[in-house]
């Protein structure tokens, strides 16, 4: 294992899958001489070249739609959006084009590429710049929707997002760039659909993704000096959703917290809710509670947006409410 | 999720998408053979929007339904002059330009009915005709989306380093839209082999091009992104075949794209939901622009040359309506889809 | 009472609210020369003229910033979508600035304004023209909105979101124009936020929304017969949702099925089932169910479209089973 | 939704956001006045942002901070021609026009500080400049995203039959995008007095323009939407005045919108996590463009014509400095907006 940034992580995923297959291209706003706006693409250019590597215009809708027809006819595009913010722009071929081609076409016409990018708040970005896009991207059928939390899964998630034949939707964090974790030497893919059992735990399960990974491995480790055991249920993928590992984890924990970056109302965290108490009616031992972000546009201020968001002493107060310990 | 998407199943096709010789092969005999092709072409889609327009009064069809009536000379003229390595992509009014592409009338009819032997089995409709045998992208269903789509395809094509071109068509209205913006910069920017055709029938939907478009003069575009533009009479199928001509020289050799305006009309509302004339146009309009119908204009040029005697223009057209009503009795006796393919292509199969 | 169809109910609203107030407008693709491509707008031009029915280019983004710099600077703006389906377009208006004004400005920006049209799938329009939105609309802070399911309630809603100070998103639907329903005689204003108890029962809830609300009716008719009673509970507002009378209702009845007409995935039935096992987690006697379209782009062929679609005999089924029936 | 939004409560502000005279009234006496306060106006936004890189140095001022540094000709030359009661609506990159339109310094601060006396409240950051008072507009995030708005304020001036026009900045790379042509082509279609302006600084963040466009004459664009469209020495205020001024004519008699392209350089990164120079230009090509310096170019004529001391000059830099410096001191003392500030302005108290 070697130990490296999630940021490295991506570009060592890049790397290969570019070396691999001629076909996979890597597109966006300055993806190319700038090296990425965030790095991910550092040193790509130089190894690959201008034809691999593509700047362009800051015009979302025409490059994912340049992206969607590249794909139409054989290649494997990579489309970096510089954050998911933009790319509200581009979903008319996110969603109209990409994911439904292939049902339009009656099979004719695969998909075969990634929408990739930050997704999420930053640090102090503001209303239009702090936005998380899962929940959306969940809801629409043939996409995939992939979450990495750690190292490890961006760099396995990521191959195996360009090796699909399907438009994946795979959703970074700023925030996660410079985190760093033990990462495979060998070639590996994870495989898509599949949520990983970040830590055993009786108590109570937190299903989480992403960015919040951390943020629910802190407060398990918080919760373990209380005697309080959390099992973490990171779900990577968001669609499809892994419902067999939740519902395992909950069936055995009987309480669940579902932390999620987002909003609240139809988050993710709502159709999690969704599957628990269809599946484990009667293992629930409490009502799942869900911690997000406040129901408002993300402020600027830093007492503010540190009140917006998510964080582990929210996430201890929902797991000690539903362990009637509070 | 539940249920989800499964793999699409090998479906049984009772026909093949690709009916015939693409019309360029079809047309390299003399001068006369050519025309005559070309009339052919431009009937056997006048024939097929006729029998849609009866079987959508019917209910056989449903949904949207744009025809194409009084364009013809575009389609044809565009395709007459392509490979069939080359790529075409459209909008939702899609039938003439799948008809002249080649894909079978029998193909198209059963996807409008909704039928299993449809070029999509069913599953797209009348706006989403697509046929991976003949290189047609779609059938797209809003207005300026595959704009991008096309550029992308260019991208393609120059990424491995061919020499086709991509065509792609939609209407005067949707030159005011973002993607037709964002698409012809980086086609111009990367010196992509597109060429976008402009079918000026000069209406999107009930508005006059005079009550959307800033400057009527739409070709004008083209300058902001130091492109080459061209116009010509859309209903001139000579001018048409003349254009697209130098314009695939263009993308073929120079790797350049080109912006083309058609100035056309459409004879039917803008889909059948949509009278022919009386809101937002006149019937004098309407009547005037007919005299102006290309299939009549080729035939004219072809009476006049002494290349058509009445008797081969019958049989022509006899062909063109036996072929449309042939493409309805096949769509007819065509199944529904099998209830499963609800969920089939949902998803690919993937690689990994 | 007077009775009147859906498409008539909105347009006597907005003429009432167009001669009540010369700062609304209406403004959209054919709404003016053509009365509206669902002739909601039908008479309007004639009546108040070219300045205040506004006929625009095909451009959804665009226009839809028209409406929010018209709001800016003291305007009422109705800004009419086509179909929401084309409105995916301009979802970066919607979002990131009608929603966020009010606050990224802290207070001195308000938007009063109202986004509409006809949400979700009519007959065999496939799939690029059948999508309903409102769970990605509900998602977002800043916004309010609508879905009424009755022309009475169409015509009320409607008055009131252009009487209010915030951007509303008002879904109506293609399939609803031509129902008839009573309509009070008198200016009448529905609150935003208050669900509407259509149908009172006492074994089992359905909670829903929009076009669906006819299907929930029929239902509980049929059931009726059966000697099973239906509560019918219309949420009209989605956000913000009225927790209360769903809570209230599901209380007595101890169970429910959620339907709507949109996809499973983080819809809106995701989130009304979150706040029911919060709210009634002891109330429960069955896990909630929904019934919505199936996970699938929405298909052409008659046959698959219907397969497709949520119904009155998947709605039924759905009741016996959180009955126990089968 | 539970806690869900508040009404906004009355807030007290210790600073009101309009601070001064506009520009134009201050510069009504005679030429040399006026130039002395157009100086003021230009060095007062350069020590601004000075005191702003600073700020963010030491984590008082967070997230993206895109500085005005080399433009100021720009802001001062359009506001100084401005109405009180016209509006303007810019991008991200927003002190500077704040600043020439007559917001106090402190309150711009104080929003950059994230503080409760900020013009925000501390709500919007440095992206989002919004002042009611001055009918300024906002600072948005989204590239060509505000294009559009301020087509929406024209058409809002026109319904009420006012002769206020619009002013919209924004960067040479967001010609590119959608939003700026949809919004171009209805300005014209239905004569809104609307003043687009490009800043065309050469560089979208790392991308030089001739990556990024097409047509690098961008004012090409304006033919296509039937427009007027003007390009001039962004570097040159008087040239920036003559140019502005006979847009505002244009908007204000004819309701024409105008496009104007207006040529400058910005001397600092693209936002302060991008280096001054090095990666995407040379530090000869960025030395070449600061002697073009707009502010020294003020100074030299009027220093050629015998209008400004050297005195003089140093008060009105150490004004600029002082009132800089005030604005962050009154910034660093202003408090945080109170907790409950996170719940309000989410959405207003309703009419109905
Ligand atoms: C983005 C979008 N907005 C609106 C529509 C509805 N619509 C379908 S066709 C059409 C008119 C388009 O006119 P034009 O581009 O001239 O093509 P034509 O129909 O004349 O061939 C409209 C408004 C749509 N499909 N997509
Ligand atoms: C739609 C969108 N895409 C990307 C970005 C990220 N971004 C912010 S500023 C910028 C460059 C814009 O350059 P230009 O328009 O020339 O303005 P300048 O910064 O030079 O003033 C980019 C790519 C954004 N804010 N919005
Ligand atoms: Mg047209
Ligand atoms: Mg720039």
């Amino acid at each position: 294992m070697a130990v490296m940034t999630y940021r490295e992580a991506l570009t060592s995923a890049l790397r290969e899958e570019l070396a691999r297959d001629d076909r996979v291209f890597l597109m966006g706003e300055e993806v190319a001489q700038y090296n990425g706006a965030y790095k991910v693409s550092k040193g790509l250019l130089d190894e690959f070249g201008p034809r691999r590597i593509v700047d362009t215009p800051i015009t979302e809708l025409g490059f994912a739609g340049v992206g969607v027809g590249a794909a139409m006819v054989g290649l494997r595009p990579v489309v970096e959006f510089m954050t998911w913010n933009f790319a509200l722009l581009a979903l008319d071929e996110v969603v109209n084009a990409a994911a439904k081609m292939l049902y339009m076409s009656g099979g004719q016409y695969k998909m075969p590429m990634v929408f990739r990018g930050p997704n999420g708040s930053a640090l102090q970005l503001g209303a239009q710049h702090s936005q998380a896009w899962e929940s959306w991207l969940a809801h629409i059928p043939g996409l995939k929707v992939l979450t990495p939390g750690t190292p490890a899964d961006a760099k396995g998630l990521l191959k195996s997002a360009i090796r699909d034949d399907n438009p994946v939707v795979f959703l970074e964090g700023e925030m996660l760039y410079n985190t760093k974790g033990e990462v495979p030497e060998e070639d590996y893919l994870i495989r898509i659909g599949k949520a990983d059992l970040k830590r055993e735990g009786e108590h109570c399960t937190i299903v989480t993704h992403g960015k919040m990974v951390l943020v629910a491995m802190q407060v398990a480790d918080a919760l373990a000096k209380d005697d309080i055991s959390i099992e973490v249920v990171d779900l990577r993928t968001i669609r499809p959703m892994d419902v067999e590992a939740i519902a395992q984890s909950v069936q055995k924990t009987n309480r669940a917290v579902v932390l999620e970056e987002g909003w609240e109302i139809c988050g993710v965290g709502a159709q999690v809710v969704d599957f628990i108490q269809r599946e484990c009616f009667d293992d629930l031992d409490a009502p799942v509670i869900r911690v997000h972000q406040e129901d408002v546009p993300m402020p600027y201020a830093k007492n503010l947006e540190k009140a917006a968001k998510p964080d582990a002493a929210k996430t201890i107060a929902a797991v000690r409410k539903v362990m009637y310990l509070d | 999720m539940s249920a989800g998407a499964k793999p699409a199943k090998e479906r049984k096709s009772a026909e093949s998408a690709r009916a015939e010789k693409p019309l360029p092969e079809k047309i390299s005999g003399t001068d006369v053979a050519m025309r005559k092709e070309l009339l052919r072409s431009m009937l056997l889609q006048r024939r097929f929007e006729e029998k849609c327009a009866e079987a959508y009064a019917l209910g056989k069809i449903g949904g949207f339904c744009h025809l194409y009536i009084g364009q013809e000379a575009i389609s044809t003229g565009t395709m007459s002059m392509l490979r069939p390595d080359d790529y075409v992509i459209t909008a939702y009014r899609d039938h003439g330009q799948a008809l002249a592409r080649g894909i079978s009338p029998r193909a198209i009819m059963a996807e409008l009915f909704g039928r299993a032997d449809g070029c999509s089995h069913g599953k797209g409709g009348s706006m989403h005709i697509f046929d991976s045998a003949t290189n047609f992208l779609g059938g797209h269903g809003i207005v300026g989306g595959h704009v991008p789509v096309a550029a992308g395809v260019g991208f393609a094509i120059k990424y491995k380093d061919g020499d086709q071109v991509c065509v792609c068509f939609f209407g005067e209205a949707a030159v005011n839209i973002g993607a037709f913006h964002e698409a012809l910069n980086m086609a111009s920017l990367w010196n992509l082999p597109v060429i976008f055709i402009i079918e000026n029938n000069r209406y999107g939907m009930g508005t006059a091009i005079s009550r959307s478009t800033a400057n009527e003069d739409v070709i004008v575009r083209a300058k902001g992104y130091r492109m080459i533009g061209e116009s010509v009479d859309g209903q001139d199928l000579f001018a048409v075949r003349d254009c697209v001509g130098r314009a695939i020289e263009r993308g073929r050799k120079e790797k350049r794209p080109t912006l083309i305006e058609l100035r056309t009309y459409r004879f039917m509302g803008h889909s059948m939901s949509d009278a022919v004339a009386g809101t937002y146009r006149s019937r004098e309009e309407l009547e005037e622009n007919m005299k102006r119908d290309p299939i009549l204009l080729l035939h004219q040029f072809m009476h006049e040359h002494d290349e058509l005697s009445e008797g081969e223009l019958s049989k022509i057209d006899d062909d063109a309506k036996a072929a449309a009503q042939d493409a309805w009795d096949f769509a007819d006796a065509s199944p529904e889809p099998a209830p499963e393919e609800l969920w089939t292509d949902v998803l690919a199969e993937s690689e990994s």
